[in-house]
């Protein structure tokens, strides 16, 4: 495909569309799936049929709309309306000439005007909830692959690494690495065989971001990866995702075909000599993996076990050839940087964290669901403008973010913009975007064994001290939680956390202390109550 | 090639480009602990035994992984170090069920020399006590999981040095075993050629000789270096 | 004449056999596809048996315990049948923050330990790490269906209809 | 520890284990004679005693593997100035602590019905056989522990440097000692 025709089947699509009296969008992420939205889709597909509206009106699935508590949701296009709780009853009334007017209807429709929807700012999410993922031309119909055209036949490789430095982006999967810096380690490695590895192994319980960006936007991830293979002079690409995600695994599968199918991938992208393919690997259930030099050896068909670095895998990764590994969400930022020019984007958010983050609000909230605010939003415009507050009229008690790796942050930390530096200055990590409300009910030592029993079980094993630390400081908090634990218990309890992050092979071990750290930072009183005062006597029975 | 000057332990060494700290270290008569390293198989820096501090370093590094630097000044047993090692043994100790008075390797096994050494008299975690097998299905070895500190020396010889790969790592976390082949008895392995050489390299007595007392039990690992420098130099040394 | 059993059994077992053939020949049996080779036999299969990976290894050319280990250390790999019924019950924060423990104590108190089928081989109960379904919390994968918001007595219930005591 | 003017009082007592840490303490041969002028051994098994008496050290031989294991080491820690973990089986379970892995049922079946020929029955719920814990520790998971002596037994020179250093009011030079 060249780029004439890349602008001619946009404006074709754009064409057929607005020829349409209106598009009904219903969300299909997994979320609304489970809660019949297919049952809806095909309702709403049957009622368009049976009153031969073919020509003038169609149904189409979307990525998550966002609102996952008030699911199925669906959109209607002429007048914008969103519907929350939609049943297939009510496909007759979205195909009647006015949804808004049906009563049925009325009270199903979402206020839109609500700080919920205001305050967030759509970059990563802006296609979800608005093209069909299983369709190339709604993607293309939304600007999509003129950010690869742009690339490939106006920039060299250097010029695009320079507009993602202007960007100041920095990778979305937790650490915040500054995107650019990776790309030119790998750009300057010699040897002809590069590759390009998207990081979509999500495996933080309570984060399913990427799982909504790759079920939402599929092809905006492939251009990501097809930008970066460019600019680093990669050929290969893997897409290294959970096989707990079906759903995002069948839509990435179909975008890799339809995108080969109009040569978007594959060899002569835009009549240039630029090659990228992408193959999909299906993880099998190892958190571990989320770790680069794990997922290397993943998806080189070995155990997932993390080694030693460096050698980086800019320097060495896949079959030892450089390897460039970014997540889902910083893949996705890619595109709109290279249309809109990384200033842009650098004026987005709060420096030296720009652009957006998007959070998978989950827990004790009543907006559960996903929500894109740009960085430096206060923690409690997140929690109580945007996600609601706490249900019942309950008490905030923490949020915890960055998962197993992350820590819980108490209510005098509610002001605190949600940022990389902020989030570490006060225990915490930005992680990948879990973001799970506590109120008054959670035990925090309960959370503490909470994470660190997942941290135990996904525990690869290889090295000593997360294997078997792990398993102590576990066991450590279940006594405490039954009271049978002593003062030297939570002191062992302690030195533990010293020595997993000090001497752990990688970052799963480095980082599993955090939610214990944390809690007991700001919590130390919930574990001290629940050590029995006779113990507490020095040199006395244990 | 070119050398290398850096301090260990406040005395100035050399080492070749390429050479690890650990090499480096015992070369000069710095024995810095370890359980995974032999010299002559790859490493793994799995035991976290040998991490030393370099000055300008946030992070320890594992020795048997580090290659030296010109200008490196490197502590391998500062007083906080020397802690995580305790803590380290004293977390293989409570792991699995290393009894050492009914031992076949009692006197000669590496955890409780390195137990002896850094000072370790009682563990102060709580013994996890897993329920774990015996293997003595081999005409003439052993193979007790309870002893097992999982150093994977015994996976890296069969598959690095005798190439028959009899041996590797099943499950995941405290779980993980080692076995023979499809897990089935080692006794009834097609693969293993009953070389031995897993059990002179294991560092404990999970891997043992049949029949021996506990003081004719020893293991000796020279052969690795016999047949390592054979094989990569065409060098016969003993 | 009476149906002949065992006919559609071999005949399903010879297909299962050329699809694994095909997926593996796919990858030109490279061993470094040993993980993709794993899921299409499982997905064909159901589980991995022993002489199953022993063929893989075979195939691929890898030695057994690599095959084994590579098996074992993989949670979405099972070496033994699954039951009838297959729960899974998400225990991720979100979930778990919800009450996800109160399902699995109501599966494990009448089916099964979590990981095991029960003894009738009726019911398979897993945990899994979060299925990324967080605003549905608690929720549990029944036979492959999310089941959104879903109580101990609700459960009670279905595990009721399908005939669990 | 100041060195004291009046004899060191010491204790032994022996809860789970095979006594050989005892043995190994009569090991020590003419030393004992030399330690005797400045040691008052005021309860032992190797003695007859009723009550355990208030004393300044005592060495614990056994893992603490039932119920009057637990009393008797709760009453030697409220009387004792230095209480000494003495030998692997009270230092680490050992031997005795070997049974953990398996649940008391089993091991009192095995033991009393599997393995006999004459099934006499199990010995539980009488006041004879003291009851067995659920899991075999050492004693510094039960009592705080001053000293660990490793070793099964340790040997002689251990016990002599240990006691020797005591009566001097010194740490005792036990550096290198292991289990096993």
């Amino acid at each position: 495909m060249t780029f004439e025709e890349l602008m001619e089947q946009q404006a074709r699509e754009l064409e057929r569309q607005r020829a349409l009296s209106r598009r009904i969008y219903c969300c299909t992420a997994a979320g609304c799936v489970s809660c019949g939205a297919e049952a809806v889709r095909k309702a709403v597909a049957a009622e368009i049929k049976s009153r031969e509206l073919d020509g003038t009106m169609e149904v189409c699935g979307t990525g998550c709309m966002g609102l996952c508590s008030q699911g199925p949701l669906v959109r209607t296009s002429d007048d914008g309306a969103l519907y929350g709780n939609v049943e297939a009853a009510d496909a007759a009334a979205l195909v009647s000439a006015a949804p808004a007017d049906d009563p049925r209807l009325a009270q199903r429709r979402i206020d839109t005007s609500t700080p919920f929807f205001v305050k967030q700012k759509k970059i990563v999410l802006a296609n979800s909830g608005v093209v069909d993922p299983e369709r190339i031309a709604d993607y293309i119909a939304a600007g999509g692959y003129q950010a690869l055209a742009k690339a490939v036949a106006e920039m060299t490789p250097r010029e695009v690494i320079a507009e993602v430095r202007a960007s100041g982006l920095r990778g979305r999967g937790g650490a915040g690495y500054p995107t650019a810096l990776k790309w030119e380690l790998v750009a300057k490695q010699p040897g002809a065989t590069k590759y390009v590895v998207c990081n979509a192994d999500e495996g933080d319980p309570g984060a399913f971001m990427d799982r909504s960006v790759l079920e939402g936007d599929p092809h905006r991830v492939l251009e990501g990866m097809a930008i970066a293979g460019y600019a680093v002079g990669a050929q290969q690409g893997y897409v290294y995702v959970r096989g707990e995600y079906t759903l995002a695994i069948q839509r990435l599968q179909a975008a890799i075909r339809q995108a080969e199918r109009e040569r978007l991938l594959g060899s002569r992208i835009f009549e240039d000599t630029f090659q990228f393919r992408v193959d999909l690997r299906i993880g099998a259930g190892a958190f571990v993996c989320g770790e680069e030099t794990a997922l290397i050896a993943s998806i080189e068909g070995r155990r997932g076990q993390p080694r030693q670095r460096p050698p980086y895998p800019p320097e060495s990764g896949l079959w030892g050839k450089p390897t460039l590994i970014n997540n889902v969400e910083t893949f996705a930022n890619i595109p709109p940087i290279l249309v809109n020019g990384g200033e842009w984007f650098a004026g987005i958010g709060s420096a030296p964290s720009t652009g957006t983050k998007v959070f998978a609000l989950a827990g004790k909230i009543v907006n559960t669901g996903l929500i894109e605010v740009p960085m430096g939003t206060s923690l409690r415009e997140i929690v109580f403008d945007i996600g609601g507050g706490v249900p019942g009229g309950g008490e905030f008690k923490a949020a915890q973010t960055g998962g197993p790796s992350g820590g819980c942050i108490p209510a005098e930390f509610l002001d605190t913009p949600v940022d990389f530096e902020s989030l570490a200055r006060i225990g915490s990590i930005m992680g990948s975007g879990g973001l799970i409300v506590m109120d008054k009910t959670s035990s925090m030592v309960d959370v503490a064994r909470y994470f660190m029993e997942f941290c135990m079980e996904e525990s690869c094993g290889k090295c000593i001290p997360c294997r078997a630390g792990t398993a102590q400081m576990h066991d450590i908090l279940t006594r405490i939680l039954k009271r049978e634990a002593t003062r030297a218990d939570l002191e062992m309890l302690e030195r533990l956390c010293v020595l997993l992050g000090e001497t752990s092979l990688c970052g799963l071990g480095q980082t599993a202390p955090n939610p214990v750290l944390s809690t007991l930072k700001y919590f130390r009183r919930e574990y001290e109550e629940l050590l029995p005062a006779e113990h507490s006597a020095a040199g006395g029975e244990r | 090639m070119s050398v290398k000057t850096l301090v260990i332990d406040g005395k100035a060494v050399t080492g070749r480009a390429g050479e690890t700290i650990f090499n480096v270290a015992w070369e000069n008569g710095v024995r810095i602990p370890r359980l995974c390293h032999v010299g002559g198989l790859s490493d793994v820096g799995a035991c976290r035994l040998c991490l030393v501090e370099i000055e300008g370093q946030r992070k320890l590094a594992a020795a048997c992984l580090t290659p030296v630097e010109e200008g490196m000044v490197v502590h391998t047993s500062s007083e906080r170090l020397k802690e995580h090692r305790r803590l380290i043994l004293e977390l293989l100790l409570a792991e699995r069920n290393h009894v050492c008075a009914v031992c076949v390797m009692n006197g000669a096994c590496e955890l409780q020399d390195l137990a002896a050494e850094l000072g370790v008299d009682h563990v102060r975690l709580r013994y996890r006590f897993p329920k774990l097998g015996v293997d003595t299905s081999h005409e003439r070895f052993g193979q007790d999981q309870n002893r097992c500190i999982l150093c994977t020396r015994c996976v890296r010889v069969c598959d690095e040095v005798e190439g028959a790969h009899t041996k590797d790592v099943f499950g995941r976390g405290s779980g993980s075993l080692i076995i023979n082949d499809m897990g089935g008895p080692w006794g009834e392995s097609d693969t293993c050629t009953s070389c031995g050489k897993c059990v002179q390299v294991c560092p404990t007595g999970a891997l043992f000789s049949k029949g021996k007392s506990v003081a004719e039990m020893r293991k000796d690992r020279g052969f690795l270096k016999y047949i390592v420098t054979a094989r990569e130099k065409r060098e016969w040394i003993r | 004449m009476p149906p002949d059993a065992s006919k559609p059994t071999a005949t399903v077992k010879d297909n299962r056999e050329k699809m694994l053939e095909r997926a593996m020949s796919r990858h030109h049996y490279s061993g470094d596809a040993l993980i993709e080779v794993l899921h299409a036999a499982q997905e064909l299969y159901g589980f991995l048996s022993i002489p199953l990976l022993q063929s893989i290894a075979r195939k691929l050319r890898l030695p057994p315990s690599r095959v084994l280990g590579v098996a074992t250390f993989y949670h979405f790999f099972s070496l033994a049948p699954k039951g009838e019924h297959f729960f899974q019950v998400c225990t991720g924060t979100a979930c778990y923050v919800a009450g996800a423990q109160s399902l699995l104590d109501v599966l494990e108190r009448r089916c099964c330990k979590s990981g095991g089928t029960s003894p009738d081989g009726k019911v398979s109960v897993q945990s899994a790490r979060c299925i990324g379904s967080c605003g549905l919390a608690p929720a549990v994968i029944y036979d492959g269906k999310i089941l959104a918001r879903l109580t101990p007595e609700q459960l009670n219930a279905e595990l009721d209809r399908i005939g669990v005591k | 520890m100041d060195s004291l003017e009046r004899k060191v009082r010491v204790a032994t007592a022996w809860l789970g284990g095979c006594s050989g840490c005892h043995m190994s303490l009569l090991d020590m041969d003419e030393r004992l004679l030399e330690l005797a002028d400045r040691i008052e051994l005021c309860a032992s098994p190797l003695t007859d005693y009723k009550d355990f008496p208030p004393v300044d050290v005592a060495l614990v031989e056994g893992a603490v593997a039932n119920q009057d294991h637990l009393e008797h080491i709760r009453h030697i820690r409220a009387n004792s100035k230095i209480l000494v973990s003495f030998g692997d089986c009270a230092v680490t379970g050992n031997v005795p602590a070997m049974r953990n892995a398996y649940g008391v049922e089993d091991v009192l079946n095995e033991a009393y019905r599997a393995n006999t020929s004459v099934v006499v029955g199990v010995p539980v719920g009488n006041a004879v056989v003291p009851r067995l814990l659920g899991r075999v520790r050492p004693v510094h998971e039960v009592v705080a522990v001053d000293l660990f002596l490793q070793g099964c037994p340790p040997d002689a020179q251990a016990i002599h440097e240990l006691l020797a250093a005591l009566v001097e009011g010194r740490r005792p030079a036990l550096e290198g000692r292991r289990f096993g």
